[in-house]
């Protein structure tokens, strides 16, 4: 495959894959895609609905209560009837709790060992989500490569299913990854994996976001899980398994992007700014194939030029606090660096 | 209660005489419980409008997406500080304000048993939110710029480590509430020993009114609960200061275990914090209701399985840290189980209510409010109970908006409640009803416009403590509801406080007893003496007063 | 001030030295709060500067020191005389009020409603009896559909075990010990639950207590049941025989009405004191309300 | 109504407020060394480097001996006091603060071997830090423990009539007894399960 081709693929595939998909920016808990977002969403319409029968009848009784017993002119001569309670109606309105808690309890056992100790299959995609402040480090172990803040997973339909185990480490702080129309939240806590696993049933862009406050921006660590086709899936792991591409006419971008000390932080694959063993590269987001994401800064803005632009010349007035520094670089410079980070498709 | 422990060997002082250096003197040294209680309540008032308007700068930065009215880092500060102040310098506070000031004279005694401690306890919680405070002056040092702690109230590590928490803010939050925490312990082993050994002659347990069986149970619960969470910060002190691992997970320390120090502090927190809301209301509505408590075993039953449970159901608040399925459905279970006791004080309330005579004064609108709000914050509690629907809710806005049902809509109402009740005590004068019942309808219509709706935000997704958002993701109109309601509160508190001030000083006085009511402290002068009572009275059923009142049908004929 | 009519004796429950002319109350002292703004300083110093911690010392040191000759030898007390009579609290007055009764008689207006009831234990055990008869029906039901008395209880335990809805058919009509447990325990929990709900509200019910029991209940919870079963157990709903269902229900509601109805009321104790209640008498408490005869009834069976 | 038909009033047997008090204390202080205890025995075995426990811990048995012997001959002391024999008195209570201030020595040279001669502190390793914490934790309340016994000792010595405070001196006694007994559930820990 020659270099030109593969530059090609990655120029057409990109936009191509992601323009077909449905953006779903609502993460309503009830519209969910996935088993086990469905089986949360069951104990939840069972929960909801126990709940409002309770709580329409204590409320019409204790409403009933005050309307009926309330004070009537005239009752001020007479003090009501001194009743100290009725142990029958007490063990009556405790029996019947308990009843709906035994089966809220059962419910509660099923779902939750049918979402967690649910057998994974052998054909299941993996990948690993790593939490930072603030953004997402995805990585493919079994495909080989690094992306960030977009997890780009296929369909799984019946049959032949193919659901997604993440698994989920820290950097720093505690975070929680939480896409809500697929899953419920799970922590992604330092010095402990945690699994958890998807199969959306349909494709689209899911929007979530981290759910644990872990600092400054955590409301800027947002996240998407992307679903593909399996076909489109494929070409998608395809596109990102190329090298960076390398397009003469952004030479001096790279070159600035390369001397400067952009590459402490940042790596891009099969170049000289490639991540090195003693950390460099691994601060920041990977940058291979950056301009293939939809956004930038963990979803803060999205990836278009001039966002990019004025991303490199100050992050902090896109995400105020965030560990990337304004680099003080010249316009030209920015220019550059930014011209060299579209072609990296 | 003056009894002496030992033989006088020195003269008695004699009071001074009255001046304004006198008055000073009898509100900074006094050890006299009804002081002590008024100082509490009025200090956490003070913190309560001072976090109210934090809460208010919060609601205005998230009315609409994308908003730039705060700086991230200050709203990370405002709602850690908020949550901080209104748990640790308001919701403690309060009750054990209430406590200092009601149990003594509802059991019929002088004074708290170690009244000097009472003090101590008052002084070192005030000093201790102030140390707090003194942190967005000097959170970085006193050299630095200042800073408040940004940590979240229950401050997960590691993010309160060294590395992810620079300077002194986070310091300042440990001290800060290591103080208060001392404070509410102090309060705490006085109330126990208080009802322990100081009741008059006749009050039996089964008697003793059940406002003071709820602070004693509550203060139990400090007594058990607060320790752990001294010692986890002081795990943290060490963290910071020693260099310690406790919470360094590079070196192999766990971060889950700072959420089960916590949590096993911060459920029966909870609890203690609306156990006083129970309390009030348990007196208010028999009295309003002219009929004594229904089920009254079993409401004390209920606060008792409730204060046991409750100290097996913490790590409910970590269905989402990844434990076993087993752990989680234990946890699921544990915490259903406790809804059982905490309706059936639902129901008891309601019963009570049946087939009474119900004035609808201020106090008692304040209970009913409580009753409707207090039953929505438990039913959203079971939800989030049961451990699968929590892996989409917790952490979500329909948490926040849970549990600010429980503290504004269930334990405010009732505190308010409270105040309407006892400030004829406290005063001589009632409260003015017009504007109270203003205070109540607006409270309660800006409460819940603001708290409902955080439900809906947290079904479509939105995380807590975020200082902003992006359009589109469905959450811009619940969130401009729930601002359009902090107004309406803000409008009803200065009422209240308008009351407040009117009442003091244009108001009649109304006697002693003006709700016709039913506990001992209704039996002395309206403020009471220094002394309380001028002989000890003596009791023969749960209300006292009903059997003067009623000697044709007293209550010590029926009761066990 | 008195709570009795009667002169109060109030030299017998430590009012003090002086029970006319006032009381001695803790002395007021300044110490507490010197304390706590030292101990406040102490921990303060170590966000600020160590001389603050140095000066918290000993401004602590010195309130520990006022403090303490406040307390040892003795508690530092002070004299407060009584207010002026006219400044004191009235008497309690006798309302004017009069107390309504309840319907059931003049001298038993107190009591909790309703008087009799079936004894708890006719709860449980009838509880237990209607969850053997209707497991014995869906057993026979296994029996006849399916060939196995086992795939009842697995369908039924596939509530809380998620594994067994991924299960085969014949694996459903296989022996599987932890179904057998989890089906046992909350089949038996829900019916003793049932049967105690019986034993209490159907005294409440005016007649025909045993037709609600054994047929209209039964038919009511099956309703119910149906509404809500995809949720509580689908695999249950997917493969569910609703005749069978109802008949199962209808046998537990009148076998266990049955246990239930034929045993004797018994006459609640709420209105004895504690003291009988529990069988020991104690002095100073007021004889039992007697009901129907002199002697306080036998123990029922609580 | 004639008062004559009143019934009694119950006159109840209520407990000391000074003994609740120090019971009520004693429980807050049990469960703020229950979540110190919880850590250690969390944290066993997971420390990522040495020193581990059975490289450098030693059974403390002398100062366990000095340190459970005490509460024997405080014990002694209180009795002397009851039957204010004030020499008694004074001989067992100095027995009592010198086998605690053994302890402590003990204890400074263990941590002294530590420190100095092997370089482990508290933030060598997550045995460090627990180690030091625990043991620490209940050092600290020896010394406070100390402060007081010393205090009455001080105070006895220079003639006050000690006597009269027989029943804070009960009180004193109690804390340290449970002083003691947290230090056998810190012995068992440390260097029992946690070797």
């Amino acid at each position: 495959m020659t270099k030109r081709f593969r530059r090609l693929l990655a120029l057409t595939l990109s936009p191509a894959i992601l323009a077909g998909l449905e953006e779903r920016r609502v993460g309503n808990i009830f519209q969910t895609v996935a088993t086990p977002g469905d089986a949360v969403r069951q104990s939840a319409i069972l929960v909801l609905s126990i709940a409002a029968g309770i709580f329409l009848v204590v409320a019409t009784v204790a409403a009933y209560a005050i309307f009926r017993f309330r004070r009537r002119p005239g009752d001020d001569l007479t003090e009501p009837p001194q009743v100290y309670g009725s142990t029958q109606i007490e063990i009556a309105w405790t029996v019947i709790p308990l009843l709906i808690v035994f089966v809220l309890i059962g419910v509660t056992a099923r779902v939750v060992a049918g979402v967690q100790d649910h057998p994974i299959p052998k054909d299941a995609i993996h990948a690993t989500v790593v939490g930072h402040q603030w953004w997402w480090e995805i990585r493919y172990p079994d495909y080989g490569f690094t992306t960030a803040n977009e997890l780009h997973v296929p369909v799984s339909e019946k049959p032949g299913e193919t659901p997604t185990v993440l698994r989920l480490q820290s950097m720093d702080v505690i975070h929680s990854f939480w896409v809500p129309q697929l899953a419920g939240k799970t922590d992604v806590i330092p010095n402990r994996e945690n699994v958890m696993w998807i199969d959306p049933r349909e494709t689209g862009i899911y929007f979530g976001n981290c759910a644990e406050y872990c600092g400054t921006q955590h409301a800027g660590m947002l996240l998407k899980v992307i679903v593909h086709q399996k076909a489109e899936f494929e070409a998608w792991v395809a596109s990102q398994q190329q090298v960076a591409a390398e397009d003469a006419s952004a030479a001096a971008g790279r070159a600035t992007f390369e001397s400067l000390a952009c590459v402490n932080c940042h790596a891009i694959r099969d170049t000289p700014a490639q991540a090195g063993h003693t950390g460099r590269g691994k601060f920041g987001p990977d940058l291979t194939h950056v301009a293939s994401r939809l956004t930038l800064a963990s979803g803060v803005i999205t990836n278009t030029p001039e966002h990019l632009r004025e991303w490199i010349r100050d992050p902090q007035v896109a995400k105020p606090g965030n560990f990337m520094p304004a680099m003080q670089l010249t316009e030209q410079q920015i220019k550059d660096v930014a011209a060299y980070l579209e072609t990296l498709k | 209660m003056a009894t002496l422990d030992y033989p006088l060997d020195r003269p008695i002082r004699r009071p001074r005489e009255w001046s304004l250096s006198t008055l000073f003197y009898e509100w900074v040294a006094t050890v006299d419980h009804k002081r002590l209680g008024i100082m509490y309540v009025m200090s956490s008032i003070v913190f309560l409008v001072v976090a109210g308007l934090m809460a208010t700068v919060m609601r205005i930065q998230l009315a609409i997406p994308n908003n730039h009215f705060v700086a991230p880092d200050t709203f990370n500060r405002m709602f850690t500080m908020h949550g901080t102040t209104m748990v640790f310098l308001v919701g403690m506070p309060i009750l054990a304000g209430f406590a200092n000031y009601l149990v003594p004279l509802m059991i019929g005694t002088r004074d708290m048993a170690f009244p000097r401690l009472n003090a101590f306890g008052f002084w070192i919680f005030l000093f201790g939110g102030l140390l707090l405070y003194f942190s967005y002056l000097g959170g970085g040092g006193l050299s630095g710029a200042g800073t408040a702690p940004d940590v979240g109230w229950f401050a997960y590590s590691p993010l309160t480590g060294r590395a992810f928490s620079r300077g002194a803010s986070t310091d300042y939050w440990i001290l800060g509430i290591l103080l208060t925490g001392v404070g509410s312990l102090a309060s705490a082993i006085n109330i126990i020993v208080t009802t322990l050994t100081m009741r008059c002659p006749g009050m039996t347990l089964a008697r003793m009114p059940l406002f003071v069986w709820m602070m004693f149970l509550d203060s139990y619960l400090i007594l058990v609960a607060l320790p752990p969470l001294s010692a986890c910060q002081i795990m943290l002190l060490a963290d910071r200061f020693l260099g310690a691992r406790f919470f360094d997970t590079q070196m192999g320390g766990s971060a889950v275990l700072w959420q089960h120090f916590f949590w096993f502090f911060g459920h029966p927190e909870v609890y203690i914090l609306i156990f006083p809301g129970f309390a009030c209301v348990s007196e208010i509505i028999p009295v309003f209701s002219r009929k004594p408590i229904f089920g009254r075993p079993a409401m004390v039953g209920a606060v008792v399985a409730i204060g046991f449970i409750s100290l097996g159901v913490w790590a409910h608040h970590m269905f989402t840290v990844g434990m076993t399925s087993l752990s989680n459905t234990f946890f699921a279970a544990s915490t259903l189980i406790i809804a059982i006791p905490t309706g059936i004080k639902l129901f008891n309330w309601i019963g009570t209510m049946w087939g009474g005579r119900i004035r609808l004064a201020t106090p008692m609108l304040f209970c009913l409010g409580f009753l409707f709000q207090f039953l929505a914050a438990g039913l959203t509690g079971v939800m989030l109970g049961v451990a699968s629907f929590d892996w989409q809710l917790s952490d979500s806005y329909f948490v926040v908006g849970h549990f600010h049902f429980v503290l504004v809509g269930a334990l405010l109402f009732a505190l308010f409640g409270g105040m309407y009740y006892w400030f004829p005590k406290v005063s001589g004068k009632c409260l003015n009803e017009t504007l109270g019942k203003w205070h109540f309808w607006l409270f309660a219509i800006g409460f819940n416009v603001t708290f409902i709706p955080m439900h809906f935000a947290g079904f479509l997704g939105m995380p807590r403590r975020i200082y902003t958002y992006e359009a589109g993701r469905g959450w811009e109109i619940w969130n401009l509801i729930s601002t359009i309601g902090v107004p309406i509160q803000i409008i009803a508190t200065a009422l209240f406080v308008a009351n407040i001030l009117w009442t003091y000083f244009k108001e009649k006085e109304v006697g002693d007893d003006p709700w016709d009511a039913w506990t001992l402290e209704w039996a002395t002068t309206s403020p009471p003496p220094v002394y309380n009572f001028e002989a000890i009275p003596e009791v023969r059923s749960s209300r006292p007063l009903w059997d003067l009142k009623h000697p044709e049908d007293p209550d010590w004929k029926y009761e066990r | 001030m008195s709570l009795d009519a009667e002169p109060s004796k109030p030299e017998q429950h430590g009012a003090g030295a002086h029970p006319d002319e006032g009381v001695e109350m803790p002395a007021s002292s300044f110490w507490p709060m010197v304390m706590a703004f030292g101990v406040t300083l102490m921990l303060g110093g170590l966000v600020t500067h160590y001389a603050v911690s140095i000066a918290g010392f000993l401004i602590a040191f010195r309130a520990a020191y006022g403090w303490w000759r406040q307390v040892i030898p003795h508690e530092e007390h002070e004299f407060v005389p009584h207010r002026h009579p006219y400044e004191r609290a009235d008497p309690v007055r006798v309302s004017i009020r009069s107390v309504a009764n309840l319907k059931a008689g003049e001298s038993r207006h107190r009591v909790r409603i309703p008087e009799e009831i079936h004894p708890y234990s006719a709860g449980v055990k009838g509880g237990l009896a209607g969850g053997l008869a209707m497991a014995i029906l869906a057993c026979l039901y296994g029996q006849i559909a399916h060939g196995s008395i086992w795939y009842p209880i697995n369908l039924l335990a596939a509530g809380v075990m998620p594994e067994l809805s991924r299960a085969s058919d014949v694996a459903l009509n296989q022996f599987n010990a932890k179904a057998l447990m989890a089906a046992t325990v909350g089949h038996g929990c829900i019916s003793i639950l049932v049967g105690m709900l019986y034993a209490v509200t159907l005294p409440m019910f005016p007649k025909r207590a045993p037709l609600w029991a054994g047929i209209l209940a039964p038919v009511f919870w099956s309703g119910l049941v149906a509404a809500s079963l995809e949720l509580i157990n689908p695999l249950l709903n997917q493969r569910i025989n609703w005749p069978w269902f109802v008949v199962c229900q209808l046998g537990f509601g009148l076998v266990g009405g049955f246990v239930i109805a034929r045993t004797h009321h018994i006459e609640t104790m709420q209105n004895w004191p504690f003291a009988y209640r529990a069988g020991v008498e104690s002095m100073g408490l007021p004889p039992p309300i007697k009901p129907n005869d002199g002697q306080p009834p036998p123990h029922g069976d609580r | 109504m004639a008062t004559a038909t009143l019934p009694p009033v119950q006159q109840l047997k209520q407990p000391d407020k000074g003994t609740v008090g120090i019971i009520c204390l004693i429980m807050a202080e049990s469960a703020l060394f229950a979540i110190f205890v919880v850590a250690y025995l969390f944290y066993i075995g997971k420390s990522l480097n040495g020193p581990y426990p059975k490289d450098i811990l030693e059974y403390p048995i002398w100062a366990s001996i000095c340190l459970l012997s005490s509460s024997a001959t405080i014990v002694m002391a209180e009795r002397a006091l009851t039957r204010h024999r004030m020499g008694g008195f004074k001989i067992w209570w100095a027995i009592t603060i010198l086998l605690g201030a053994e302890f402590l020595r003990q204890t400074g040279i263990e941590w002294y071997r530590f420190i100095h001669n092997l370089h482990f502190t508290v933030g060598t390793n997550l045995f460090g830090t627990t180690f030091y914490m625990l043991v620490g934790l209940h050092a600290s309340h020896v010394i406070v423990g100390l402060i007081f016994l010393l205090l009455v000792f001080g105070v006895t010595v220079s003639g006050f009539p000690i006597a009269t405070q027989e029943r804070r001196v009960k009180f004193l006694s109690w804390y340290w007894h449970f002083v003691d007994a947290v230090w056998i559930v810190v012995f068992t820990v440390v260097y029992v399960i946690g070797r």
